[in-house]
């Protein structure tokens, strides 16, 4: 698939006779003319470019090409899709990816994004198809918190040298504990329902083995044991070879019940029923054929090479009671020895919804705002579905607390988490710990291109393509994990130090530490912040 | 060598019920009698094992839910969610089922005598040696096989209590990507979703029929050569990529 | 000994190796030059990315313990160095018999273009890592004692 | 410990580099006829053709012997080895004890019986000793014939000719490098002699060598009745084991002398490497004598670390040559000839505008040999085939061997992993 | 001078209640702490907190002293004296109104003040000792103590001028605007003998200051005088507000004493949990534990982290029962306990202690984190 050269026995029969060299069918001449409204331009400093190819062997889109007749390298901009693999990877810096110059006239309504979309649906007549999550200019709110730091009347803490504590159970509490005390000894009377435990409040959100590949889950795995964290299966069953990471998996169970067995359900630490996503709210998800190989196939139980589809509702899940009964028959196949979540992508009712949810047994609540990640959703729903996750964290967790059911589960908030401040201000506004999806692909090569659907990710990322996913090595992809989340893990310290707190659970849900910029009168009554200045 | 111990459920809470299963089984009890059952849910759910139940009265939501391997006898009706994403086993079900009947389920049987409700055989789906079977003595509810993937359903539409309702209900198969249904009598076109391939039976499917409805007329003591007495047609899907040109990159 | 060793399941074809020791051995130090001049004048890398497929795997001088190529070769510019074990190479003392290129199974040893001489991996004395081995982006190439 | 070893070629530089690997401190002492230290002996032929000078002859650094610790008796022959008291007697009488005795005496150079083959203008091309003699000689030389149309014959032969003297070569065989090379390659070669100006004379040999009353050459007749004017004769045909010495110690011989898979000879303490010894030949199986060089570093090699104790199987013994005239790369590897009839398959590509050739024997699932001519880059990776017995049961990895387009990655996994990285995973 | 700075009541509960909860500013403040017990329930004279407290003069401001006793209306012992504080009779009067709607009142009188140079500005102090009305007209459903602290809350939030400061049974707060040891001349504590004394000496950065607002702070028959500042206040007042406490002091200790009053008096832990609670072990202490003990703490983490007080703190909490003293869990706030025959004395500088008793027994400083627990005896 790296090979550029449309071979045609015909066509190459012709060039013989010339005394050019056949090298494929080139060029913008027989493409579609809305091709000619590409996003991004290569430009090659002729200066620096060696001919060494390696952009050519780099790029999965064919972009870069071998020109035997002018014995160099081209480049065809049209096929460019902005990944920058190539100027990543070109040994003298000859490549830069830019922005297509070319412009249409001024018309803040009618933006070139539209008129794009506009010209490829006209020509080829189907839903938009994107990747990752909603890139649209809405506001966000993480942007306009800020956080508190000790002067003087409380004093900040020193991270590097007093006690910082990030241990963080995710699972339902009781509201009161019961205590046996018998000479100076303490003994818990209350039994507990099963938790999860995490060194740090994050966890690797739910990205099916499929839309990515195995070298990243087992990446994922590893990090997370040796973290203490856990990740997510997301909804693609688990590959054998990762049953041994079981205490720091939680499996996913999605509307499709791909490689959803007895085993499957009793190998992690916890079990997590996905209803909805954030980047495709109310929508189902499509695993291209394709990208099932043999792995994929093995793990989701499955034929090689047919499509994984996922109907957007569970077709046992109409109303909440029955929510209720799927949670409860998780719970009965595993004997009650996990604690059961439920994620949900952010909606406009989503505290009700929470707040149902924590009723019907559900042990954890998990958030997915619409800025959350996908392999594939639908252009139209990842930019127009759904509401922030700070909003709806806000929302859910003074919900739960003005219900007295906020002891009863733990709240998991995703979707665009970008940075420890972020994780800093999600805990602050009332969540127990974060999923990271998208920042653990950026931090293993991810440069947002929004092509995942393609199977082509030249990072090696969203892809089964045994040529490209080589390109995650997963030990480097683990070390990077592991120095992302450590690294997260400093930041929030020294924050928390600043703030005068030496354990995150003195974080959770304290929304003094923030304060608001730019925000209106209602917004600051749903985040129940005050604006920074009082 | 079978343990056998009779419990009566009346009035004990599925939780309870189910406890008392899975301490029983630790016993080494492996056939079980449970009777005046009365909507317990999760009987022999994520259960695992050479184990046999006879259910007498109504078995409840997710019966037999991620089961691999036991058989259970219905004497009664089943509710919603009999046999949830359930692997191997086998289940009989002497009168009728609800909806969402083997959800998602990969490998074993089950056979009811009467009508099922909606959604049955949602996205069953086959993997290497796993087949999943359900016959249905009498006449399902709307969607029947959507999105289904893989595995053998198979309609009779003759033991049902309702003499007007059409055998299969509409959208039926919807977005099937694999497996086959079976349909004794036909069915009328108008109850067809789009993508499907509907075809008469050749030798190798009335081989694969006559198999399962002998099993089903034993198991509930019917006659299998009536139940073949009959014309079967064929469902299944036209491409196993339903959605596949749906998309345009963007 | 440190040697270095590929992992075809994470070498990607890139060539980068190729490149690094291009450089390396260059008298520029220069990608550029190396790469447009130097080359022309025999320059080349001495290791080679092998092709099989999507599979592939940057292969250079093993350094084996008990090398064929010292076996082989007639002028003693192939030597085996007791202490740091790695196969060294004396161009001046190089016949060009290509009694080494034939006895080496590694495939391990190319011809000068130009010289009659052969040329072969000395493992960058000058680096703590060989250039290869930093230069590979997904770390395919290991420089560690096995 | 002290380890005598009888002989300074490269067997003996494989011993030394063997006994230093296992055993650091105890004493080795070399005795030799020649009165030099360790040369690369096949580089008489480049020194012959002044292409090398006597500086670069060594074959290690003249501190080789010291750095190594290494106690030598240049110029001294040994006359006789007592090995019921560990002793050898070296020609002045000097007795000499030993704990580990190497023999690695190589071959001396075979000479047929040949009318007026007494007397002066007869010279060997063996040792650098012949090679320095026929230097010395060589200006006043005018023309030649060289018996023998081997490697060294041809070697010689060709560095004569780039002296400005006239070389006819007469080989006895019906063709040039009918043992090491076969039909095709030897036509190439003999092809690209004589298109240079060397006469060769195939299927026949010397029968008397004609002098003049001062005893000096003048001529030589063929066997065919050809008449050849030529100032001298150099006897290039080959070696035999030197193996006297063995035999009066009482040492089991055949053609040379029989050795076990440690180098061993029949006496315990006494090893033999090199042209002299008859050892293991892993193609055929059985123990033979191929006296090419690698083999007898090899062989040296082995034989040192085993007198050191270490118990190392010698790998096995592989014929290969390399050899090259006037730019024109040759190499063979292995059974090159194989009998026909006995289910070997040969595949041959030849392309006669670039003078490439190449011929693949295989037997079964196995490749066994293989002769090179202009393209030998990926002589390597056929050695590897051959050496390792790797199999070729894949068509189209066979269609690579035939195209010389063979690559590592279609070694199977385990066999990759065993030599190049027991980690690597080929998937 | 610093009069004209001091909020009235009135004034106070309009900025409280005037704004959304989450908009409420916390009152930031440092401070002296003193308490002593005597195990054997003897009387101790009231000079002894108000000489102690002298000592840590420098650190309060003048903005916030107060003490609290226990033992000192031994003939009303079975009453809930309240005391209030009201900006003037009118306000007084309704408060007195709204009181009688609930309680049997069994009397209603000044609480005795003599002038002091720089008290100014004073509110009309008043005490009312009262029994719970044998038909109550409403909350019939709460017990006792329960129905107390929604009366006393009621006041508090719906008469402007008026604030309940204190309501337990044989015992009183005494706090103003001021030194302490010129509140303690103004309440004549001299003549009043109790077997607790807390006191407490305050310096708010910030606050104009109101008389409520000095500490001790007391619901019930629990008072607390506290050293530091909460940083995990936000939580803290989250997570009481979830068990139906609404914060509206704006301190930090007010925080304390909902918590005192939920894990103690509702959840029924004992004061060492509830120690353990506010300044619970860390993990890596956990960690080591024996397995019962760890299962205990990392439940007891688990449950009531949000109970953690976190930041720096000394507190010193009493009620009928004794006198605690706690500091955080990483000693950022000094505590220094002593004791002397069947006294103990608490308090943020040793030298106080030994002003009142020079020559204790045994004097030393609690780790971080462990409660120092006086029981008295029954």
């Amino acid at each position: 698939m790296l090979d550029c050269g449309l071979v045609k026995s015909k066509c190459r029969k012709k060039f013989l006779k010339s005394k050019y060299i056949y090298t494929g069918v080139r060029a913008l001449l027989y493409q579609s003319i809305v091709q000619n409204y590409h996003d991004f331009v290569v430009e090659r400093n002729l200066d620096l470019c060696i001919n060494c190819r390696v952009c050519e062997r780099q790029c999965s889109y064919l972009v870069h090409y071998w020109d035997e007749n002018r014995q160099r390298v081209m480049h065809d901009s049209s096929k460019c899709v902005g990944c920058h693999r190539c100027e990543a990877l070109c040994p003298t810096g000859a490549i830069v990816i830019k922005r297509n110059p070319s412009q249409f006239r001024e018309n803040s309504h009618w933006k070139p994004w539209f008129l794009k979309n506009v010209y490829k649906q006209a020509e080829q007549g189907g839903v938009l198809l994107s990747g990752m999550g909603n890139p649209q200019p809405y506001p966000i709110y993480w942007d306009h918190l800020l956080l508190d730091a000790s002067q003087v009347t409380n004093p900040s803490i020193d991270p590097l040298r007093e006690p910082m504590e990030l241990r963080t159970y995710l699972g339902s509490k009781p509201d009161a504990l019961e205590f046996v005390e018998r000479d100076n000894k303490v003994n818990l009377k209350t039994k507990l329902s099963p938790q999860i435990k995490l060194n740090y409040p994050i966890m690797f959100s739910a990205m099916s083995y499929g839309s990515i590949n195995f070298n990243l889950h087992i990446a994922m795995a590893k990090a997370a044991t040796e973290l203490g964290i856990v990740y997510n299966t997301g909804e693609g069953g688990l590959h054998p070879d990762l049953y041994k990471y079981g205490p720091n998996t939680i499996i996913q169970v999605a509307s499709g019940r791909f490689g959803v067995h007895k085993d499957y359900l009793n190998a992690g630490c916890g079990i997590e029923i996905k209803i909805g996503q954030g980047a495709k709210p109310g929508i189902g998800g499509h695993l291209p054929g394709e990208k099932v190989d043999a792995g994929v196939s093995l793990t989701r139980m499955i034929p090689i090479g047919s499509d994984a589809l996922s109907p957007a509702p569970h077709h046992d899940i109409y109303s909440i009671e029955d929510l209720r009964q799927l949670i409860y028959a998780l719970k009965e196949a595993t004997e009650y020895r996990v604690p059961v979540s439920v994620k949900i992508a952010a909606v406009h009712n989503a505290a009700a919804i929470a707040s149902g949810i924590v009723r019907a047994g559900a042990d954890i609540v998990a958030i997915d705002g619409f800025r959350g990640g996908t392999g594939a959703a639908p252009t139209m729903i990842r930019d127009n579905v759904g509401i922030p996750a700070e909003l709806a964290l806000a929302a859910i967790d003074q919900r739960l607390r003005d219900e007295g059911v906020r002891n009863k589960a733990s709240i998991v908030i995703a979707g665009g988490i970008r940075c420890s401040a972020d994780v800093v201000k999600a805990i602050a506004l009332g969540a127990d710990a974060v999923y990271i999806g998208s920042a653990v692909l950026v931090a293993v090569g991810c440069t947002m291109c929004q092509r995942c659907y393609t199977g082509k990710c030249p990072w090696g990322i969203a892809t089964n393509v045994p040529a490209l996913a080589r390109r995650q090595n997963p030990e480097i992809a683990k070390r990077k994990l592991v120095n992302l989340v450590r690294s997260w893990g400093h930041e929030i310290e020294e924050m928390l130090g600043g703030m005068g707190l030496n354990s995150i659970e003195s974080l959770r849900g304290n929304r003094e530490k923030l304060r608001a910029v730019g925000l209106s009168e209602i917004e600051l009554d749903i985040l129940k912040i005050k604006p920074a200045g009082r | 060598m079978t343990k056998k111990i009779v419990i009566d459920a009346k009035g004990i809470y599925y939780k309870e019920l189910n406890q008392q299963i899975r301490k029983f089984i630790q016993k080494g009890y492996t056939d079980f009698e449970l009777l005046n059952v009365s909507g317990q849910r999760y009987i022999a759910t994520g259960l695992e094992g050479d184990y046999n139940f006879l259910i007498k009265g109504v078995a409840g939501q997710d019966t037999a839910a991620f089961m691999r391997g036991p058989y259970l006898r219905i004497e009664g009706n089943a509710q919603d969610g009999l046999g949830n994403t359930m692997d191997a086993g086998k289940i009989v079900v002497t009168g009728m089922a609800g909806d969402v009947l083997g959800y998602a389920m990969r490998g074993g049987e089950i056979y009811v005598r009467g009508d099922v409700g909606y959604r049955v055989g949602i996205h069953m789906k086959a993997y290497q040696d796993k087949l999943p079977v359900i016959v249905i003595g009498g006449k399902a509810g709307d969607f029947l096989g959507e999105y289904m993937a893989g595995g053998i359903l198979i309609v009779l539409g003759m033991f049902s209590q309702d003499k007007i309702a059409p055998i299969t209900g509409r959208s039926l198969a919807t977005g099937i990507h694999g497996g086959i249904i079976y349909i004794r009598d036909g069915v009328p076109d108008t109850q067809l979703s789009f993508n499907l391939k509907v075809e008469e039976i050749d030798e190798q499917d009335s081989v694969l029929i006559h198999k399962y409805v002998s099993n089903f007329a034993s198991e509930l003591g019917l006659d299998a050569e009536e139940i073949m007495d009959a014309r079967f047609i064929r469902i299944r899907p036209k491409s196993h990529r339903p959605y596949g040109n749906l998309y345009v990159p963007n | 000994m440190k040697r270095v060793f590929i992992n075809p399941e994470f070498c990607i074809g890139c060539r980068l190796c190729e490149l690094a020791c291009l450089t390396e051995h260059s008298q520029s130090k220069d990608l550029i030059l190396a790469y447009r001049d130097e080359v022309a004048s025999g320059l080349l890398p001495r290791n080679r990315v092998e092709e099989k497929g999507y599979i592939t795997a940057s292969l250079t001088c093993r350094h084996c313990e008990d090398p064929y190529c010292v076996r082989a070769c007639i002028s003693g510019a192939l030597q085996k160095d007791p202490e740091t074990g790695r196969v060294t190479y004396d161009e001046d003392q190089c016949v060009g018999c290509w009694s080494c290129l034939m006895a080496c199974p590694f495939g391990s040893i190319k011809r000068h273009p130009i010289k009659e001489k052969i040329v072969k991996c000395d493992l960058c004395p000058d680096r703590s890592v060989p250039a290869c081995v930093s230069s590979c982006p997904n770390q395919a190439l290991t420089f560690e004692e096995k | 410990m002290k380890y005598v070893i009888i002989g300074n070629g490269v067997s003996s530089i494989g011993a030394i580099e063997g006994i230093r690997k296992i055993d650091k401190q105890s004493e080795i002492l070399v005795i030799s006829e020649e009165g030099f230290l360790t040369y690369g002996r096949p580089l008489i032929s480049y020194f012959l053709a002044g292409k090398v000078g006597d500086e670069r002859l060594a074959l290690r650094s003249s501190d080789f012997y010291s750095k190594n610790n290494v106690q030598t008796m240049l110029g001294s022959k040994v006359i006789e080895i007592l090995p019921e008291e560990k002793k050898i007697v070296v020609k002045d009488k000097q007795e000499v004890s030993y704990d580990k005795l190497l023999i690695a005496t190589g071959g001396t150079p075979f000479c047929p019986p040949i009318k007026g083959l007494e007397g002066d203008g007869i010279y060997f091309f063996t040792t650098l000793n012949h090679a320095k003699q026929l230097d010395a000689v060589c200006p006043k030389l005018k023309k030649v014939v060289v018996i023998g149309g081997g490697l060294i014959g041809l070697k010689a032969a060709e560095s004569l000719f780039d002296r400005g003297v006239k070389v006819s070569i007469v080989e006895l065989a019906p063709r040039v490098l009918s043992s090491a090379f076969d039909e095709v390659a030897g036509k190439i070669v003999a092809n690209r002699l004589t298109s240079v100006g060397l006469s060769i004379f195939c299927g026949t040999t010397v029968k008397e060598i004609q002098r003049d009353d001062a005893g000096k050459v003048k001529g030589v007749f063929l066997e065919n009745g050809t008449y050849l004017e030529v100032d001298a004769v150099i006897v290039a045909i080959g070696v035999v084991p030197n193996i006297e010495l063995a035999q009066k110690a009482g040492l089991e011989i055949n053609r040379g002398i029989l050795v076990d898979k440690f180098l061993t000879t029949s006496k315990d303490d006494i090893f033999a490497a090199g042209d002299v010894a008859e050892a293991w030949d892993k193609l055929i199986n059985d123990n033979r004598v191929i006296p090419i060089w690698p083999n007898a570093y090899a062989q040296g090699y082995a034989a040192g670390q085993n007198m050191a104790g270490a118990k190392r199987e010698y790998e096995g013994g592989l014929p290969m040559n390399s050899i090259g005239f006037y730019g024109l790369p040759t190499i063979s590897i292995g059974l090159v000839n194989p009998p026909e009839g006995k289910g070997f398959q040969i595949e041959m590509m030849v392309d006669e505008e670039r003078e490439v050739y190449r011929k693949l024997v295989f037997k079964g699932d196995y490749l066994v040999g293989c002769v090179l001519v202009g393209d030998i880059d990926m002589a390597g990776r056929y050695a590897g085939y051959i050496r390792f017995q790797i199999p070729v049961k894949d068509l189209n990895l066979k269609n690579n061997l035939k195209q010389n387009k063979a690559t590592y990655l279609d070694w199977p996994e385990e066999v990759f992993q065993q030599f190049w990285n027991k980690d690597a995973r080929i998937r | 001078m610093l009069g004209s700075r001091v909020f009235s009541i009135r004034e106070y509960k309009e900025k409280v209640f005037g704004q959304k909860d989450y908009m409420r500013e916390k009152d930031i403040s440092g401070c002296g702490l003193f308490g002593v017990i005597n195990k054997e329930k003897k009387l101790i004279s009231g000079s002894v907190p108000v000489t102690a407290i002298a000592v840590q003069h420098d650190r309060g401001n003048g903005l916030g002293g107060g003490f609290a006793a226990y033992g000192i209306y031994p003939e009303l012992s079975d009453k809930y004296a309240l005391h209030l504080m009201c900006d003037d009779k009118d306000a007084l009067s309704c408060a007195e109104e709204l009181i009688k709607k609930y309680f049997d009142v069994h009397l209603s009188e000044p609480i005795p003040t003599r002038s002091t140079v720089n008290i100014i500005n004073a509110p009309v102090l008043w005490r009312i000792f009262v029994t719970i009305k044998e038909n109550r007209s409403t909350w019939s459903n709460l017990d006792d103590y329960d129905y107390v602290v929604a009366v006393v809350m009621l006041v508090n939030k719906q008469i402007p001028g008026a604030y309940i400061f204190s309501s337990g049974k044989n015992m009183g707060a005494f706090k103003g605007v001021g030194f302490p040891e010129e509140i303690g001349e103004f309440f004549k504590l001299d003549e009043y003998k109790a077997y607790i004394w807390t006191a407490h000496n305050r310096f708010p950065t910030n606050t104009p200051g109101w008389w409520g607002g000095a500490h001790p702070f007391c619901l019930l028959d629990w008072s607390i005088v506290h050293n530091g500042e909460i940083s995990s206040y936000g939580i803290n007042k989250r997570y009481l507000a979830e068990h139906n406490y609404e914060c509206t002091l704006m301190t930090d200790t007010e925080v304390v004493a909902y918590l005192l009053d939920l894990f103690i008096r509702k959840h029924g832990l004992s004061k060492k949990m509830t120690c353990k609670i506010f300044a619970p072990p860390f993990w890596d202490e956990i960690d080591r534990m024996e397995e019962e003990e760890k299962q205990a703490y990392t439940a007891l983490r688990m449950v009531y982290g949000s109970g953690m007080l976190n930041g720096p703190f000394a507190i010193l909490f009493a009620n009928h029962e004794g006198l605690v003293g706690l500091n955080d869990r990483i000693k950022l706030r000094p505590l220094i306990v002593a004791e002397k025959d069947h006294d103990v004395f608490m308090a943020s500088e040793d030298c106080s202690i030994r002003s009142v008793c020079p020559d204790p027994d045994k004097l030393w400083a609690p780790k971080a984190g462990e409660p120092v627990i006086i029981e008295l005896k029954p």
